[in-house]
């Protein structure tokens, strides 16, 4: 019996005092809750470095005293394929129910935009996204349309901060009743329906609060471009 | 760096002036010229700093007001108009396109100029209303105002810019299913954002490059960082020649994005392919 | 020693043991990361119906044993306009930042003064926001506001051509984490233009409309007074 690691003393985090397994434990904490979706244990590790180098033993303390604090919580911490993420527990479905007084009966128009910008130019970082919406994507839709399962990570971009590369899913294309993502119309037609409204001066308009999902032309308050 | 420290360069290399009788004069390193040299270098991207400096008029006049340490309350109008339309004239000899905005300014200065020429005015008429000079101030007042508003609301720390919502996921949940997106909706936002920001000309997506950016998503997925697989395992038999051609583009796009990396052991072996980012030291394929 | 009334005894909470009592701690707990927005203090009631009826004080002591659990962490219980949220403090903002490399795009200035102008003015026309601002608002900043829902239109004004009137919206009091619109910093004073008429060698009739200039966050109902 060569063997004389103890399972319960971490070998690596030895070096390590109370307090700066404590901040170790307070960073993974602010990024699980902060992101939209599962944070892979390397990511972890990176955003704790400015604590010193994390080998896998010390990060598994960490998660470890972090799921044993929230042990008696409303949340546990969860491991699952994509990493690491804080969820609800289950026994808390009607009383989450409860507090959504009337349930939306439609998409935000900004899950729909966000949905519609993955659809065709999948894979894409969410800068990307921002950068054709012209405004920001918040975590919540991010997250909104990973949980509905319409929406999903598929890699990582190589470049620096590996930002994630969101696609549509099986569940998306069910849920439209496609076979196939080629089954939505071509963007050139899509372009052209926007185009010519815009030229006989009508602007399509998002609808305020009317319920209709249709296609709204509207009369262009002005004509002025915003493109100077 | 402020933008605006370049405009100051434009100007010691270039100004203009009203002269006494009133017609321009140019200087370049402070001596006169009669014309504008043709020959005179300005900065190509001076004029895009200009435009992109200023937000109108009113935010010259501030800024002109501001770097001689003047009161909005007591402009020397005639010193302001002239500074001012020296700019406009830069401008105008750079054949830079003003908004007309600039040029409204340019009258109303020209005319409060000329009205204080003119014999004092009845007092029962020196109100905001039919005074130019005191509707000027009061507008330059109340831009300054909002404009420092404007800079104070961006300081405040902003959701998702300074200070992050903290949410756990809701997956173990149940409940009612959540609404789906109908094609209608989905087909209604996507025209509002190409009227929106257009995704650019250039980026015409057909049902082919649909179908290979599925397939781009399917096969990222599929890949490992770490080992290679074998492209020809990608294909499916049932998919046929066409599934090929798809496949393979997807992965040509996939290069392109740098988001996989493939290469062949030896001439005429297997193509095989791996995600990049598996190790620091990859190479561009 | 006869002083025998404990401080930590609830007043409104009497009935309440601390079984139920930490039950609604929980089920809050549970609304309040399940939802991505502000969840208003009436649907955290909502959500606890099953336990009794909640009243103020019962909710008031809930949440702050919530924050005081919440004390030592990476993340707080913060009230905004919409309600309560969890939001991760602000001195982890660097490491969330780390972990999310993806930062929004900076707000132009245009966009920034014409959010400043409809902010303090409310409601307003964009003639209005023309009139402050100097130069034509584009199509494009007014749709970015709203698209962010930061703004929207609340009415017409009633004069020909019947103008939209916009007012900011509580997702912007909630984005910045502002409960009510006065919290906003206060506008710098103007200063009487008498004085300078003074000096100016002019006299000025006296002013017709005594709010000019002032602070105003109220929607002032008789705007047009100083729009032109």
């Amino acid at each position: 019996m060569n063997d004389v690691t103890s399972p319960d003393a971490p070998q690596a985090a030895t070096e390590l005092d109370t307090d700066t397994l404590g901040a170790i434990e307070l960073a993974i904490e602010a990024v699980l809750f902060a992101a939209a979706e599962p944070v892979a244990p390397r990511d972890l590790k990176a955003a704790c470095e400015d604590l010193g180098e994390i080998d896998q033993p010390t990060l598994d303390q960490a998660i470890g005293r972090l799921q044993e604090r929230y042990a008696d919580r409303a949340i546990e911490l969860v491991r699952t394929a994509g990493g690491y993420r804080f969820r609800v527990r289950a026994r808390f479905s009607a009383t989450v129910q409860a507090a959504q007084p009337e349930r939306p009966a439609r998409l935000s128009r900004a899950l729909l935009e966000t949905l519609a910008i993955i659809a065709y130019r999948q894979p894409v970082t969410r800068a990307e996204i921002e950068a054709v919406r012209g405004v920001a994507v918040s975590s919540g839709i991010m997250r909104t349309l990973q949980e509905r399962e319409w929406v999903r990570v598929v890699g990582h971009k190589e470049v620096p901060g590996r930002p994630a590369l969101y696609a549509t899913t099986r569940t998306f294309l069910d849920d439209l009743g496609l076979k196939r993502l080629e089954e939505l119309p071509p963007l050139d037609a899509i372009r052209d329906l926007a185009d010519v409204a815009s030229d006989a001066g009508f602007t399509l308009a998002p609808p305020e609060d009317e319920a209709n999902g249709q296609l709204r032309l509207e009369p262009a308050p002005d004509s002025d471009d915003d493109s100077r | 760096m402020d933008p605006r420290d370049e405009l100051t360069d434009l100007e010691n290399s270039a100004t203009v002036e009203t002269g006494a009788e009133g017609e321009f004069v140019y200087r370049v390193h402070g001596e006169p010229v009669a014309e504008l040299p043709a020959d005179l270098y300005i900065p190509p991207d001076a004029l895009e700093v200009f435009l992109e400096s200023f937000e109108g008029p009113l935010d010259l006049l501030l800024y002109l007001i501001r770097r001689q340490n003047l009161d909005i309350l007591a402009i020397p109008i005639a010193e302001i108009t002239r500074q001012y339309m020296a700019y406009i004239e830069v401008m105008r000899a750079l054949r830079l396109e003003l908004a007309g905005e600039y040029l409204v300014m340019a009258a109303l200065l020209a005319e409060i100029k000329s009205r204080m020429l003119l014999p004092r005015p009845v007092q029962a008429d020196a109100d905001e209303d039919t005074d130019p000079r005191m509707a000027l101030i009061r507008q330059l007042q109340e831009y300054e105002q909002f404009k420092t508003a404007a800079e104070r609301l961006d300081e405040i720390p902003r959701m998702d810019r300074d200070v992050y919502a903290a949410a756990a996921s809701v997956e173990a949940l149940e409940g009612p299913p959540p609404p789906a997106p109908t094609m209608d909706e989905l087909m209604e936002a996507l025209a509002a954002v190409m009227h929106r920001a257009s995704l650019s000309a250039h980026h015409h997506i057909s049902t082919e490059q649909l179908s290979v950016r599925e397939r781009m998503s399917s096969i990222l997925e599929v890949l490992h960082p770490e080992r290679f697989t074998d492209f020809v395992t990608l294909l499916l038999a049932s998919e046929g020649r066409q599934g090929v051609v798809v496949s393979f583009l997807a992965v040509l796009e996939l290069t392109k994005s740098g988001l996989v990396e493939w290469g062949q052991s030896e001439p005429y072996s297997p193509i095989r392919l791996r995600r990049r980012g598996g190790r620091p030291d990859t190479e561009e394929a």
